[in-house]
């Protein structure tokens, strides 16, 4: 017996990072993972000060597992409403996903 | 006019110092296309021995020194740093075409002081064989903090008033707004308010007009009084300003003389040369950036540093006479102004004013500043506290 | 005409890389993509002593483009059987992806 | 209302960054993210002399969203066409994805 | 009494050592939030440089000296390595709430030996001037494999022995077990079998009261016996280890002297200073971990260095009388069982004993164990040898 | 027979020499599956500061040396440079089952230079006290330029020629591919033109045999000019060659003696020895590649290196008594020519060359090539170098 999921996707600046991941747990998720990202969108802007002739990502990109879609839509919803007026940003959602396994979903 | 061919003679040796040609050749080779990398940790390493360095001797130095007489040049740093903010906000921020916070944010970040740029001073003096006390690298944080803070605090101040006024102004279509917005938050419309590839706009209201469906504008809780000591312990706890801190307290509290001896001192200028390396390639990387905003961002970035070290150097020699500030020390003092921030202060920034635009404010200080200051100001302040020892 | 394929996700700790990578690779499938990530779980340990100071990511995303969903099930509940008992870890699976260029699938 | 999109996924070697990043500017996708990637396909062979004793990864994975399937086949169609032959890389899409915030798509 | 006045002054002038302050510093900086990170190649390439240095000093002076002499001491590490496992499985393991395999992977690691720990007690003993066996650093795979290998094997004798006996006593539960796992694996249930946001249990019967529908209990290809050669292999193939002995080799096989002087050892201090502070900020990252499980952890990560260290001083000084071991060799050997394993350890006892609960083990070494070897053993085993050389 | 013997006992004490004993080190330590890793921002850190190092020297000594006399050596560097490419490719591309582009792109690796065998070879004639031209490091480009350039064109005028027959003899077949293909490219079909798990195909006729639907052969715009200015740009921008032109300008127009001497050279040797352990590794690892492809990479690479030192070493010699070219710098140029590229030239490569195997030329270059050059090549050129002396 599988478990049906939504995924969240969410791909933002670095130095939001520690703020997306306390509204991901504060929304009752059961978890999240997190990759280093780099990227192109509307806004050709990097956020920190940081070497860009270094070799670092600026971006971070969320995954998060839901059980169902509104959680997935309340996060997004208020990652959305507190950094994308200021910070660049995309968040998306793909609702096939099934989990096999996992120590609480 | 005899100083002024000594000081252009210094500078033409300047030219020559390993600080500067590195700092140019970072440039030329970024310029011409380069792929020579230094590796992020390196970098991050690098400004670590620096700072430390800077820390450990100013610790080391501290012990044995009258500390009372740090009072004056450090209450001046404060000044000078609070004063550069007011600067912008009275010059940049009126000039046609610019944003008031994207001023304000670039004026705290000249106002904050750069580490690699306080290093290269110090090189200079050490090399010019001039005194100075060792303590000085101790400004830095009195008058990095002042500065982001006031631009932080006189931003947030800024954006409240607009916004008031905008709630005021915009009643009706607020309403239409807010109606809208219920909508879009059950319907998870896709949203953001810039636009897309258009050029940036200046004011909050043009950005309104340019929305597409992916808008954004949700209501964000009021924010009413700016806090204080979060700006202050986040400009603490940046990676520079610890080094900074850890090597001082270090250095007045343990005995740390044989590792500093063996290792961060003899390795100090070596290191230097890199950062600089890394400097010039980040100038070059960053123009594109400063092209994208309004070009008196350019012409701040050229004049702002000079204007600055002049300020902290008259301040300095207020203390020279009042309290033997020594002519070395004033020309750090001035450097320390001259220099903008490039580890700490962007990232303060662009959490203390999210609203500015970073390309501004970075791009003006890394492309155009901080060249400027190491290249410029510091042969001008130094070459100044020769003739002030000479006379 | 493109190839359905089902797509096996495991995010799972960096010790089990060539682990995880050798039963892939025993099940039959052409390949895999691997990320370095990090996030958070049930289990919120990490694996190894590596300084948690430093920059480093202590979990890995594996990615399996499989022609069928069983083979990916059979993938899964392997790594599952061998590891999640003692190692924290998640898998899951999205059933309608096309893969539209491969050297071989 | 959300807005319906395809995500297409692009596995290749680190050298083409550049490149396939062009050919995703020019086929008019409102932007891209890519993160750094290991792996294995059909051709175990990394394309540089980058020491792989280090611990780089040599692949990149890009993810685009697009408006419609259609963009997402130019896209690989001519990064396949262009590279494939010479360098490893594998495509794939997955069309059921939604884009619930973004400032322009 | 004089001996305690003694040891009391070296122990403050300790506290004023760079070894000691930087890694105080880094409890302090990182517990006041500080960003200051030193990138992960930086630590590896510390610790290469670290380890090389004691392989290749150790190299060049074996060459010259008699190796029988290294016997003795060599069989006591041994002995030490694997008494300490004992000890944790007699004492610790006896405690209310600890699980047995917690124990042993904590006493696995506690007998193992921390490269930077022994670094710094070098560094003591040549900073005060006291001889030892130039080889003494070449003692550390002696006592770090035993007890890796003791630990995982003991471990494995205990969970296989718990697991036959399970199976006879839940043989009805066992079978309803088993048929629901069939179905589970036809139908790919979600599955593992650590619950969620509880308590760490400490026994396996609670994890499986504590089971969701998640739950997993595989049925796992009985391991019957424990091979020791991989174990002993994956020591050897650490990152720590391998640096060790390849300087070792080149050091006795080929004439680094050279880059040994140019390079190795004049980098030696400082690069150690930067890996305390690492240690430093590492232990305060760990306290937190150390705070979920049982408060006897900290006891034992309290009170085991200076055991440990204690014991193997003791086997020294009959090595001392037996056959001339040096009162600087005596102490280094205390210094290396006080030690715990920071680096190689850790990834070891995670694949040899995958059932133990890394916040357990790591947490004790990392937070409250290496800092007390650091602080508190290396000034009081120095002092006991100087003692020792005084008589 | 006495330059033999003289020979054989230079090489025994080489063998001792840091330099080859870290390489070798190197290759054990991978052998035996040890877990040490160099991380690669470490990596690229030490080849930045030895060639950034060789180019300061370098740059400082032609500030004050007549520069025509490098002229003569600078030309037999190009020569050399093209000739290795045409030896390999009237050579190894004859042989039974090797593909012409892969034995251009390895002959095009085998002309161009290695930073870090070029290092080593430094380091032992300083350690021989054999003096050679400061600007002998300055040679590295017109080598290794003219080398890539001269593979990367015959290779595509080689590629063109084999189209245009291929498409007047499967005229027929190639229809039916077009249609197929219009068809594809509407539904999008997986694609690639290499096999799956089979072994490397050595034509690309047998490609199309061995392909499943997966197959591609999408028609590409045929590009007909090879355009040279591309090719010197990008090996011009590459890291190493960046670095060591960085630094020879520094040094030619700065004054960097300070950061040169208390930084760059005393760093220089301690580093080489970290970069020759990464080599050893380097090569064991890429011996599985090695093994993929045809045997004949593997005699290339053994005969190779020494073929093109002597070459080098001989044309060296005519300059030697036509210019007085010293006998350390004919050994230097030997050892340029004697080594691979392991750092810009295969990635100038997988772009220039896009249907070459990289395993071949790098399993060739970096697993046999490089060892062989720094283990044999030096010490036979250097050996030579002193015959040359003595004489
Ligand atoms: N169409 C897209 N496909 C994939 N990622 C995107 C897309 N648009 C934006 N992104 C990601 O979202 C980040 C922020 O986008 P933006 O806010 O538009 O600058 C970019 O840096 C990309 O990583
Ligand atoms: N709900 C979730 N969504 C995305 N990733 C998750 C989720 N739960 C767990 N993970 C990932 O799986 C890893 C192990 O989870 P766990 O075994 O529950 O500790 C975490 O570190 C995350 O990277
Ligand atoms: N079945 C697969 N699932 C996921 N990723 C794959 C698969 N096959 C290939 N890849 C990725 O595509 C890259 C190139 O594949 P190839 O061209 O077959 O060597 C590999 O290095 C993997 O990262
Ligand atoms: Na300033
Ligand atoms: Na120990
Ligand atoms: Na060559």
């Amino acid at each position: 017996m599988t478990q049906k999921a939504s995924k969240l996707v969410i791909v933002t600046e670095k130095v939001l990072l520690k703020k997306v991941a306390k509204i991901i747990d504060e929304a009752g998720a059961t978890g999240y993972t997190v990759v280093a990202a780099g990227g192109k969108g509307s806004r050709g802007v990097r956020s920190s000060g940081q070497p860009s002739v270094g070799d670092t990502f600026s971006n971070v990109k969320f995954e998060v597992l839901t059980p169902n879609r509104d959680m997935a839509v309340k996060i997004s919803d208020r990652v959305a409403a507190e950094f994308f007026d200021d910070y660049s940003g995309i968040a998306y959602i793909c609702d096939v996903m099934e989990v096999l396994h996992a120590h609480t979903f | 006019m005899e100083f002024l061919s000594d000081f252009l003679t210094k500078f033409g040796s300047q030219l020559q110092s390993p600080t500067l040609g590195f700092l140019i050749g970072g440039i030329i080779i970024a310029a011409l296309g380069s792929k020579l990398e230094i590796p992020d940790a390196i970098y991050k390493f690098i400004v670590f021995m620096l700072l430390t360095k800077v820390g450990l001797s100013g610790g080391i130095a501290i012990r044995n020194s009258n500390i009372t007489e740090m009072v004056l040049p450090a209450l001046f740093a404060v000044v000078t740093g609070m004063l550069i903010v007011f600067i912008g906000r009275y010059t940049l921020a009126k000039l046609p075409g610019i944003r008031t916070v994207d001023a304000l944010a670039t004026a705290g970040l000249f106002g904050a002081v750069s580490g690699s740029t306080l290093a290269a001073g110090i090189t200079v003096l050490e090399a010019e064989g001039i005194p100075y006390e060792p303590w000085a690298g101790a400004l830095y944080p009195f008058m990095d903090i002042p500065a982001l803070v006031t631009a932080i605090v006189v931003a947030s101040i800024y954006t409240s008033k607009q916004k008031q006024s905008a709630t005021a102004g915009e009643d009706l279509s607020k309403q239409e707004y807010l109606s809208k917005q219920e909508y879009l938050s059950k319907q998870s419309v896709a949203a953001g308010e810039y636009p897309g590839k258009q050029e940036y706009p200046t004011t909050r209201q043009e950005y309104r007009k340019q929305q597409r469906i992916t808008a954004s504008g949700y209501p964000r809780e009021q924010q009413n009084r700016v806090k204080i000591w979060p700006i202050v312990k986040e400009s603490l706890e940046g990676s520079a300003l610890s080094a900074l801190l850890l090597g001082l307290a270090l250095g007045l509290l343990t005995r740390p003389e044989s590792v500093y001896e063996s290792f961060y001192d003899p390795l100090f200028r070596g290191l230097l040369s890199i950062l600089m390396l890394v400097m010039g390639m980040e100038a070059w990387s960053r123009i594109g950036e400063l092209r994208k905003v309004a070009q008196w961002y350019a012409v701040y970035a050229l004049v702002a540093p000079l204007l600055h070290g002049f300020i902290a150097f008259g301040l300095g020699m207020v203390a020279h006479y009042a309290t033997g500030f020594t002519p070395g020390g004033v020309a750090l003092l001035a450097v320390i102004a001259a220099s903008s921030s490039d580890i700490s202060g962007p990232p303060t920034l662009r959490a203390g004013i999210p609203s500015a635009n970073p390309s501004a404010y970075i791009g003006a200080s890394t492309a155009v500043g901080t060249p400027i200051a190491i290249a410029v100001g510091i042969p001008l302040f130094v070459g100044l506290a020769q003739a002030l020892m000479g006379s």
